[in-house]
């Protein structure tokens, strides 16, 4: 169980590789990857994404913990950045190994789920008209609730 | 003294990220009250605080919680991670 | 919307990289990577996939036809191999890009759902006691339930 | 003449990937029973239609399904893909 918090880019195809890897005992991998839309037709010129350093890390174990604790996982990695992140660019990533493919879905949409409202992150985007906090989904709090 | 720490909007409300704040608040509500009565900033930063999360020494919790021991309140808009 | 049907190998990293790359319209990636597990304590030897070829296509370009009308997809990405395979190869992956992760997920699913039953594939074992063809599951014909 | 293809353990046990066919059954089932009256090894391999699946010209159907104009029809065990 691993996770990452970083200010640098990270390299998708690479971690997946990685985290792949000789993996004998799972059958199943699956990779969620958050990337940085450009909602606004073209306007967004930025997203700035800050987070809570040390609660960042604490929450996110946690919610790892809690999802090996409900689905048979090999492994599980999280890697979210911070900092000034553009259009294109990957924001983060999940990935979870599994004997079986329903286990490593669940774990990593749960896991996604709880990065989503529960991890220490505040994302703000800036266009050329300004600059403005992304405001919490009432859909994502809701998510939740699913497990 | 308890480090308090603002986040996203309410450290720009506020207008700094962490201060050192000497209290003898028995709660996070009790706190929340100490700071609206200091300046208008931190009144505006708290005029809703269902709009707020808590987190106290890292850990999420709520605003009546108890502050006894606690080492670090960190106040911050709902997260949007991911 | 793309199939591909080989008995090459195919490059994780590389192809989860590809699929990833330039999309500003997709918020959200997801991958899944099957891998040929080796289940009986090392004694799987090899695994040896055969498929119906025309059928094949045909079968999963219908349920990608499908997943795209059932879900808001930007990409599907289906690559499944047939031939011989041993223990840690990838069998198969799929990915999807959507606007949001919800829909990349349930996409995913679907799609791995509807492989498993609805793909001309079959499934042969070999160990050095024998060879046998792989059962489909019942909780595999349950789950297209879901849908 | 229709073309019949086997796969997985229906080749093994019929012994042979694919024949030509020439038969004047109307449904998958008719077909069915004029194989089974052929040879033992067709008799075996069909012996329980309920584990086996059928797909008349690449589309998988059931086993009432009428043959009159299909050019080729294919049986095989459930699916194991993925």
């Amino acid at each position: 169980m691993a996770v990452r918090i970083q200010e640098q880019s990270f390299d998708l195809g690479a971690e997946i590789e990685k985290f792949a890897a000789g993996r004998r005992d799972a059958g199943a991998i699956v990779s969620f990857t958050g990337v940085v839309r450009d909602d606004a037709d073209g306007q967004l010129d930025r997203m700035e994404i800050e987070h809570y350093p040390g609660m960042t890390e604490r929450a996110i174990a946690a919610i790892e913990a809690e999802a090996v604790s409900r689905w048979n996982l090999t492994e599980a990695l999280v890697i979210h950045r911070y900092g000034v992140l553009r259009p294109g660019e990957r924001i983060m990533m999940v990935a979870t190994a599994s004997r079986h493919r329903m286990d490593a879905f669940a774990a990593a949409e749960f896991l996604m789920d709880y990065l989503k409202s529960r991890a220490p992150f505040w994302k703000k985007e800036f266009t050329k008209d300004g600059a403005e906090w992304v405001a919490a989904k009432e859909e994502d709090e809701a998510a939740l609730s699913r497990w | 003294m308890i480090d308090v720490l603002y986040f996203a909007w309410v450290r720009e409300r506020i207008g700094l990220p962490r201060e050192k704040v000497e209290t003898n608040a028995e709660t996070v509500v009790d706190l929340v009250e100490e700071l609206k009565a200091r300046e208008e900033r931190y009144a505006a930063a708290f005029a809703d605080i269902s709009a707020l999360r808590v987190a106290v020494d890292q850990e999420l919790t709520d605003f009546s919680a108890p502050l006894k021991g606690a080492r670090e309140i960190a106040f911050f808009p709902p997260m949007t991670g991911g």
